[in-house]
């Protein structure tokens, strides 16, 4: 055993940080916060990746975290510049009176 | 079992976090927040003997990505934000759903059913040796998988240029 | 560092893209003003060249950089159909480009890095390779949402593409985690030795392959991952909206059709639940839906959403039909969708609006605009002599070989309602009064490409046979082999 | 080798087809042309005619065919057949037809629709004679429904007159009932016998008739009957006869009166083996002969319009020859007298009643109404009218030695013979009233002064010779018909008969009882109508049947019956069908589906809010439920 | 190599209707002249194939055969041949092409080039049904033949058009998609008998298919096709589609396009599932009685010339189901004769409608009077079609139901009692429209009417009566030809059944 700490544990955590993530984009209005629980989302995924990595004896995991890191690096940038007109254009950060297109 | 105490103390801030980070109205204290939620991540990677990785979550969400959204909270008007209504009303179906996923999502982590170490157990040595580790990790990055690597370079310009043509003032052409 | 070893030769067209894409966005920044138009033309014949490029390299299978990229019939087909779609998309672009007010050779080479990002999605083997790839088209897609700075709409779509998108990675991650958890591989091979070995699967492996299928769902727009489609597609750039259509879905059916195939084909009992479940809703919704729509672009989307039902309703065959079936369909839908998707953007221009009003009495003003839409609209509902008939046809053959009869009878069903609601923008067109008698200025490349499309969905719909022998072939040969041999 | 019976069928047809797409704006050519239609098969009829003069009761049926179907399971020939039935039929059609085209052409002189009529007439004359010349049964209908539509196109000739467009709608409906059994029956008797051939037919039942159920027998030979019934206007399929008077004058001598109106007692010949198996379906054709007889007979007494009273006095007769059809007493009988009577009848019948027709045409040519009041004093103006009409009257009276006493005669000799006593008695009746009604048209249009200023004058000799050539026949047929011509054939049953030839001695009780019945008939109408001139008002009918005048004037109210009926039945039942349609078919089921999609499209593109929250809820949702369907 | 005979034939309307859409806008004698003549050589080599069609005894079920390959894997093939019973229909489908291109010259006044491709693309639709002998191209043109009536109706229709049109397309797809499955189903299930996948028309029908399985999928095949027929209920797209559609459209919809329903029933349901057919027929039997009795009595009811005749037509396409249904050789013999009648008579009608409604503009029974004094030769035309109609011997129809009436009075004494009086319910209806409209005082409104007068004008009514006529009095050409195709389909019937009945006695 490598390890004292069950793995489950941090499936656990990280099943609880992504439902927190999820939580976050359903019932916030504010955009940035919205794109901070994304942020949330994939850094529960990437716990996912290295306790498997960890417990499985298993580079592969870890690999895509790190790229798992660096796509979610890109996709910040760019939804902070998207947000950053949107709010210009439309002088408002709450995304659910962004709403022009529907039905 | 010091580690087990260790993970929980990591993991209740991390979860204490962020559930800071959805419920603070203000976003700076959002950003705040996420900060030292990434920071317990990253402490938990420590755990999981991946200190590079530990240190490229401080580097890259830490060290940039939260850049950005300090940058944008303090570019936007976040007071008129401010004073409105916190929580959209899908929050009433939302959390009840999310939480049912939640129970999902325990109840398979606790089924099990994962591969098991043996098998790679040749290896196994690496991956207690946290230095050895990164070692290992960046072999495996720059042989096995250089082709995501590459790609994850032009991802990155993508996204460099992209931010470019979403908010740089567009030249004047004449 | 022996190069060698990578095999880099073996991914050609994308070296030249990757390369291609790279100096036009240098060339943009030293190129005067009026000249952008080059710009396009150049992605233009860049992307031909990949196309070319692909098609010299044939079917011969191969794998480069240590098994992580793969060539072979399927990818090969897939990248012809998204590389045509990306040209088409660039000619698109061109006519589209007096909407576009900054950085307009950026449009042309984010559309070429997209196209990159799908080439790279179909060739990929490994979870990691698709993930990358798939997020390099994703990143790109947000960008060319919201390319419209000052337009509020386009950034509307751009931001809930990305929260939803963003979104869907997440649990395409978390799904592949689960995966990569219980068979310690992200290799679709090794993946598919390993669950071979199975006698039974595990809860775990089963809610990741849910996962994976549910983060894919959402690139092809399938219920109910699909909420982002008819917004996005609204608000998007004409052109983007095709790309999205066409591109993103094409590549999110191939990589699925790979992942379902090759990674996950041991566990098809359970997945094909799932797809059948998934397509069920798809159809009856997409279809359903698209009735009262006004907006061009949202029917469409909502089309899409119809058509993805129909695709899934094949790939649940999990049969080199299936597989062949819906290759066949895809290129169809991508010259019937595209050639509706070029009239939208020259009647927009000349009209100005995008709704299905502002096609009345397109065929007195422009007969061959409206002969390209009926002719498009009319094979997306399947009608033949064109090529979505015939896609149809194989994709309804295709599950109906399983005799799963009940969702061929749905799938039925939803074909005549498709039918109704694209016949609804063709009445428009022949039997309404035109608004205004303005003759619409169709540039060279749009005839061009309008004729392409035609010419497409004719071929495929009267002489089917070559392009179906390759698609089931290659099935047989990239799917099947394996396991029967 | 095409056999000559085939000319006669079809030169009228090529007489009609070059009328319709040749001749039409030449209307004397037209007309010339009609009339040799006509003619030319009519001498081409004497060859058989002769030949069966001379057979001495031993002519075999020729039978000419071409397959028409033939399919594994149904083999259909159509042709001609020559046998004496039809041979005299072909005389009286051919013959009378000859004579009223003549007359036509003067009678409809300057008409709109000239080469119309001509070609309807023609059209009328190949059906008719394809009837005759039927094989088989499904040639007969086919000929039967064809002589409708001639039928139809000429009582509608006048076609702007509403009257006349309503009469064609209702002879070719009423008709069509009748067909409806018809060839119900047809197909029966297939399924039964196994063939449509009359003389196939014959054989087999009579050599195993008596294997088939009785049951079944008398269906077939029921609903065939009804077919007679709708041709031959027997009740309660009559009402259209009268109505049909609306065409021009020489249609309704030669259709209703001479030829097509007797196809019926023609079919009921030619089923006549059938008919012999099923008792109770020749008890029912007597029956409704019978009644026929008195019931129209009753009628004519109190109609004013000529050519009314002579439809009704058709209906009358036709009834007796119906009537003598079924008088068989087919427990006893060896030999059909009333088979023979009954064709006799036709055949003066036709004579006479031509005759009148044309008479009355020529009347009202003159006279220019159809009123019997308005006419009257027209000996002065057109005598040979005058006398040949009363030829005529008389003949149809039944006064001896005039033709229709002779075949009148046998008639009831034979329902008296075969212990058919009430019909015995019904036709007595009617024989009675015959002469009354017929009196009271004669005295009244004929005789005395001119009641109204009208100017008639004698109608010109193409007019006037088929009277007088009818007239002559009107005499003799019926003496030579009873006693034969010595040297060259022994009368009229001597050929036509069914079993063997029923010749027998003369009923002298009943000529003699017959004779005084019509003699006083005669003298009553004489007394009624004929002592002093009367006014329509002072007719004493009125007075001596009171309400049961008005029951008669309007003919005991069929017509009301049948247009309550379809009006509030038949249309009702259409009316209810379409609101069916509109509502339930239509309005609920196609477009309510149609519309419960729109609408469950409409609610689905709620689920779209605009708001990226509620997508990340449904895509939430989505997820979990997937999850849980699939994973749990 | 042969020359290629039916081919010619369905791709000559193609071909005009590739150079009407290249003729320059505005050139309307062109478009005209070609129509008339593509559609007339056509007509012509259909009248060579039906004179050259072999009937001895011992000739090729399918003759003048063409087979390439189309698709391998799938065992696709481009593949043509006619029997008796396509011969017969594609003799019907030439002639009313062509009076129907006659009938458009002069009717068709705005957008001639469209309405023109239109109509002959959909032609060439219809000669492929007949024609094809494989299933997949088969169902191509089936699906071909029902699209162009959109643009047709809903461009150059009369009231109501867009609803008609709508429901028209919905109608038929949806049928013809609810057949598809069960057409795949049986693909599937051939391909697993015989080893090896294939669309030929010839071999499926060839494969033993179990009583189950023809037993579940008969249904969908059947009414899938049937709502092109139509059977009832499924009817209503039927007559709102004849009111709303232009004259030649309506010729060809009740001409042609019904036969279609019809013809692939016979082709498809009754070739290629027998046992099914056994089972099943019956049901149609009932059904063919709503359609007789019901669908006459609502045209009764209608006041409209072009519903009357919409529904009128429904309702004589009972008479097809109900020969149909008999599943003997005569019935389907009958069932055939009807269909190439009713095609004919169902043309005139709608040409001689559309005639009248071309001129005076309303199409309404209660609108006329008199017209037989302004219009004599419609008049006279029209009454004839009516007595076609009516089912008056002398013509085609009366054989066909004549033989449907004998062939089903054994089997469905009471449905057949029903047809003999939808017979009188036609009569009642067709001779009220006369006296109304064209009998009784001439209204001096249609004083100025304008009759047939040119050749040009006359020569389709022409054309159509006199095969009514010749049809009618000497049908046994004719009914050779069909009986070649009908035989052997019922010989397999009769197997089938045969099959059933000791398989039920074994049990």
């Amino acid at each position: 055993m490598q390890s004292a700490i069950p793995m489950e544990y941090f499936l656990v955590l990280s099943a609880i940080l992504f439902t927190i993530g999820c939580i976050g984009v359903i019932a916030r209005r504010n955009i940035i916060v919205i794109l901070m629980s994304l942020e949330l989302i994939l850094n529960a995924v990437n716990i996912n990746f290295v306790t498997f990595s960890y417990y499985l004896n298993n580079m592969t995991g870890r690999v895509f975290s790190l790229f798992t890191m660096a796509v979610a690096a890109a996709e910040v940038a760019i939804g902070l510049a998207i947000a950053v007109n949107l709010v210009r254009v439309r002088k408002t950060m709450e995304i659910d009176e962004i709403d022009t297109l529907k039905w | 079992m010091i580690e087990t105490l260790f993970f929980f103390l990591f993991a209740a801030l991390a979860i204490s976090s962020a559930i800071m980070v959805i419920t603070m109205r203000n976003p700076v204290h959002s950003v705040v927040s996420l900060i030292v939620c990434f920071f317990q991540i990253a402490c938990l990677f420590l755990l999981l003997r991946a200190p590079f990785l530990a240190g490229a979550q401080i580097f890259v969400y830490v060290g940039a990505i939260m850049i950005f959204f300090v940058f944008a909270v303090f570019l936007l008007d976040i007071k008129s934000s401010m004073a409105k209504q916190k929580f959209s009303k899908w929050a009433s179906y939302g959390i009840p759903v999310s939480l049912l996923f939640l129970v999902e999502l325990i109840m398979l982590a606790l089924k099990g059913g994962f591969g098991n170490a043996a098998d790679s157990s040749a290896s196994a040595g690496q991956f207690l040796d946290m230095a050895k580790s990164t070692e290992a990790l960046g072999t495996v990055l720059f042989t096995k998988y250089l082709l995501p690597f590459e790609i994850i370079s032009v991802v990155l310009l993508v996204g460099f240029v992209g931010a470019v043509v979403l908010t740089v003032k567009a030249p004047k052409e004449d | 560092m022996d190069f060698s070893a990578t095999n880099y030769t073996l991914m050609s067209p994308e070296l030249l893209l990757c390369s291609a894409a790279l100096v036009i966005l240098v060339l943009d920044f030293v190129i005067t003003k009026g000249s952008r138009r080059w710009i396009g033309y150049l992605s233009f014949i860049t992307i031909i060249a990949a196309v070319i490029e692909v098609v010299c390299r044939g079917a011969e299978p191969g794998t480069a950089f240590f098994g992580l990229y793969l060539q072979d019939g399927i990818s090969m087909a897939f990248k012809v159909v998204l590389g045509i779609t990306a040209a088409l998309v660039l000619l698109m672009s061109i006519a589209y480009s007096e909407k576009i007010k900054a950085f307009e050779g950026e449009f042309y080479v984010l559309t070429l890095f997209a196209a990159l990002g799908m080439f790279l999605m179909v060739s990929a083997s490994d979870f990691m390779s698709l993930y990358v790839a798939l997020e390099l088209t994703t990143i790109t897609f947000y960008i060319l949402a919201s390319y419209l700075r000052d337009n509020e709409i386009s950034l509307e779509s751009g931001i809930k593409y990305l929260i939803l998108g963003a979104m869907a990675s997440g649990v395409l991650l978390y799904g592949i985690s689960f995966i990569y958890g219980v068979t310690g591989s992200t290799s679709f091979v090794e993946i598919q030795k390993s669950l071979a070995q199975m006698s039974e699967f595990p809860q775990t492996l089963k809610f990741g392959m849910v996962l994976v299928i549910a983060g894919l769902s959402f690139k092809i727009a399938a219920v109910p991952f699909h909420i982002w489609a008819p917004d996005v597609y609204e608000g998007a750039p004409t052109p983007v909206t095709a790309f999205l259509a066409v591109g993103s879905k094409v590549a999110g059916v191939a990589v699925l059709l790979r992942v379902l195939y090759t990674a996950l084909m041991p566990m098809q009992e359970v997945w094909i639940g799932v797809l059948c479940g998934i397509a069920a809703i798809t159809m009856i919704f997409g279809n359903l839906a698209a009735i009262p729509q006004k907006n061009i672009k949202r029917l469409m989307a909502y089309a899409g959403i119809g058509s993805a039902g129909y695709i899934f309703m094949a790939l649940a065959a999990a049969s080199k039909l299936g597989a062949g079936a819906t290759i066949y369909y895809l290129a169809a839908y991508l010259f019937s969708t595209i050639g509706a998707f070029l009239v939208i953007v020259l009647v927009a221009n000349s009209t100005g609006g995008e709704r299905i009003e502002d096609f009345n009495g397109l065929a007195r003003k422009e007969p061959y605009l409206a002969a390209t839409a009926f002719i498009g609209l009319m094979s997306l509902a399947g009608v033949p002599p064109l090529g979505g008939f015939i896609g149809k046809f194989y994709l309804l053959a295709a599950i109906i070989e399983q005799k799963n009869y009940l969702i061929a009878f749905l799938g039925a069903v939803m074909a005549a309602v498709t039918l109704y609601y694209l016949v609804l923008v063709i009445k428009a067109m022949y039997m309404r009064e035109p608004v205004n008698d303005d003759r619409i200025d169709v540039s060279l490349g749009m005839k061009f490409a309008l004729t392409v499309c035609n010419l497409g969905v004719i071929y495929l719909g009267i002489y089917p046979g070559p392009v179906t022998d390759y698609a089931i072939n290659m099935a047989q040969k990239v799917f099947f082999k394996i396991l029967e041999g | 080798m095409i056999h000559y019976s085939w000319f006669i069928l079809f030169i009228p047809l090529i007489s009609c087809l070059t009328i319709v797409l040749l001749t039409r704006k030449y209307k004397d050519l037209s007309s010339y042309i009609s009339i040799a239609g006509v003619a030319i098969p009519f001498i081409l009829t004497l060859k058989p005619f002769f030949a069966l003069l001379g057979s001495h009761g031993h002519f075999e049926p020729i039978e000419s065919t071409l397959v028409w179907i033939d399919v594994p399971g149904l083999t259909v020939k159509m042709g001609t057949l020559i046998d004496p039935l039809s041979i005299l039929m072909l005389m009286v059609v051919t013959g009378v037809g000859t004579l009223i085209h003549m007359f036509a052409r003067g009678y409809m002189h300057g008409e709109e629709g000239f080469s119309r009529f001509f070609a309807c007439l023609s059209l009328f004359i190949f059906s008719m004679l394809g009837i005759v010349l039927s094989t088989n049964y499904l040639q007969i209908f086919i000929f039967w429904e064809l002589v409708g539509v001639a039928s139809y196109l000429l009582i509608g000739y006048y076609y702007e007159k509403e009257s006349a467009a309503e009469a064609s709608v209702k002879a070719f409906m009423t008709n069509k009932v009748g067909d409806f059994g018809f060839i119900l029956g047809i197909l029966v008797l297939y399924y039964t016998v196994g063939s449509f051939n009359f003389y196939e037919i014959q054989d087999i039942l009579a050599t195993n008739g008596a294997t088939y159920a009785t049951g079944t027998l008398t269906i077939a030979a029921l609903l065939i009957f009804a077919g007679a019934m709708g041709k031959s206007a027997q009740v309660p399929l009559h009402v259209w006869l009268p109505d049909a008077m609306e065409g021009p004058t020489p249609v309704s001598a030669l259709i209703h009166a001479a030829t097509m109106v007797v196809a019926g007692v023609y079919l009921v010949a030619r089923t006549y083996p059938l008919l012999v198996l099923a008792p109770a379906a020749m008890e029912t054709v007597a029956y409704v002969g019978g009644i026929t007889a008195i019931f129209a007979a009753t009628i004519a007494l109190a109609q004013n319009d000529i050519k009314r009273i002579l439809a009704f006095s058709t209906l009358s007769q036709i009834g007796y020859m119906i009537m003598a059809m079924g008088v068989v007493n087919l427990a006893t009988a060896e030999v059909y007298t009333g088979y023979s009577a009954s064709m006799f009848h036709v055949t003066t019948h036709a004579f006479f009643k031509a005759l009148l027709f044309l008479g009355s045409g020529s009347v009202i040519h003159a006279v220019h109404s159809q009123d019997i009041w308005d006419m009257g004093g027209l000996k002065k103006y057109m005598p040979i009218t005058y006398w040949t009409f009363f030829i005529g009257y008389l003949a149809l009276a039944g006064l001896p030695p005039f033709a229709g006493f002779w075949s009148k005669d046998l008639i009831l000799g034979a329902a008296h013979e075969n212990g058919f006593h009430i019909l015995f008695y019904l036709g007595t009746i009617a024989a009675f009233l015959t002469p009354f009604y017929m009196s009271r048209l004669w005295f009244v249009a004929f005789t005395g002064p001119k009641r109204t200023d009208h100017h008639a004058h004698e109608s010109p000799l193409i007019m006037t010779f088929p009277l007088m050539v009818l007239a002559v026949l009107a005499v003799i047929s019926g003496v030579i018909g009873e006693f034969g011509i010595p040297g060259v054939y022994h009368g009229f049953s001597s050929f036509i008969h069914y079993g063997s030839d029923p010749h027998g001695p003369l009923h002298l009780d009943i000529m003699i009882q017959s004779t005084i019945i019509a003699a006083l008939g005669l003298f009553l109408g004489w007394w009624v109508y004929g002592r002093k001139q009367i006014t329509e008002s002072e007719d004493p009918m009125k007075r001596w049947l009171s309400g049961f005048y008005k029951v008669l004037e309007n003919k005991y109210y069929f017509d009301e019956l049948y247009f309550w009926f379809i009006r509030n039945v038949y249309n009702r039942i259409s009316a209810f069908c379409n609101w069916c349609e509109v509502n339930l078919v239509i309005g609920f089921g196609v477009n309510g589906i149609a519309y419960l999609t729109r609408q469950s499209g409409a609610v689905l593109r709620l689920s779209q809010t605009g708001k990226v929250q509620s997508y990340a809820f449904i895509f939430v949702l989505g997820v979990t439920s997937i999850v849980f369907l699939s994973v749990f | 190599m042969k020359f290629p005979l039916l081919s010619a034939i369905m791709f000559l309307p193609l071909i005009g209707a590739l150079i009407i859409s290249v003729l320059p806008r505005g050139n309307r004698m062109g478009v005209r002249w070609v129509s008339v003549i593509t559609t007339g050589i056509s007509l012509v080599l259909s009248i060579y194939m039906t004179i050259a069609y072999d009937t001895s005894a011992g000739a090729d079920q399918y003759q003048f055969v063409e087979q390439i390959p189309w698709v391998e894997t799938l065992g696709v093939q481009y593949h043509l041949g006619v029997d008796g019973i396509s011969v017969s229909m594609v003799l019907l489908t030439s002639f009313v092409i062509f009076t129907g291109c006659l009938v458009s010259w002069v009717s068709i006044k705005e957008r001639d080039k469209e309405f023109f491709f239109f109509l002959l693309v959909l032609v060439f639709g219809v000669h492929g049904v007949f024609m094809s002998l494989d299933l997949l191209f088969f169902y191509l043109y089936y699906e071909l033949a029902v699209i162009p009536m959109y643009p047709l109706l809903g461009i150059w229709g009369s009231a109501n058009r867009e609803y008609a049109t709508m429901k028209l397309m919905i109608y038929l797809t949806f049928g013809s998609l609810i057949a598809l499955v069960a057409l795949l189903a049986m693909y599937f299930f051939a391909g697993e008998v015989n080893g090896s996948l294939t669309f030929d028309m010839t071999v499926l029908a060839n494969t033993p298919y179990t009583a189950e399985f023809q037993k579940f999928f008969f249904p969908f095949m059947l009414f899938g096709f049937a709502a092109l027929i139509p059977m009832m209920p499924f009817h209503s797209w039927s007559p709102a589609g004849h009111a709303a559609a232009p004259t030649a459209v309506s010729m060809l919809h009740a001409g042609v396009l019904m036969k279609l329903g019809a013809y692939a029933v016979i082709r498809i349901c009754l070739d290629m599932f027998p046992a099914g057919a056994q089972v099943w027929m019956p049901v149609v039997a009932f059904l063919c009685v709503l359609n007789m009795v019901f669908g006459g009595l609502v045209a009764m009811n209608r006041k409209d010339f072009k519903f009357m005749i919409g529904y009128s037509s429904s309702s004589h396409m009972g008479y097809v189901l109900l020969g149909l249904a008999c599943v003997n050789v005569v019935g389907i013999n009958g069932a055939v004769l009807v269909m190439f009648a009713h095609g004919i008579m169902t043309a005139l009608a709608f040409s001689l409608i559309g005639f009248i409604y071309d001129r005076a503009h309303t199409r309404m029974i209660y609108d006329f009077s008199g017209l037989a004094k302004h219009i004599p030769f419609v008049g006279v035309c029209f009454c004839i079609m009516a007595f076609a109609s009516a089912g008056l011997p002398g013509f085609a129809n009366f054989v066909g139901e004549l033989m449907v009436f004998i062939a089903a009075f054994q089997i469905y004494p009471v449905a057949t009692v029903a047809a003999v009086f939808g017979v009188i319910i036609t009569a009642t209806y067709m001779l009220r429209s006369i006296r109304d409209a064209f009998f009784g005082t001439p209204d001096p409104r249609w004083a100025g009417l304008e009759d047939a007068h040119t050749f040009l004008h006359r020569a389709p009514y022409v054309i159509l009566i006199t095969i009514l006529l010749v049809v009618g009095f000497y049908p046994f050409p004719l009914l050779e030809i069909i009986n070649t195709g009908v035989e052997p389909l019922v010989d397999k019937l009769n197997n089938a059944a045969e099959l059933m009945r000791t398989a039920q006695l074994s049990r």
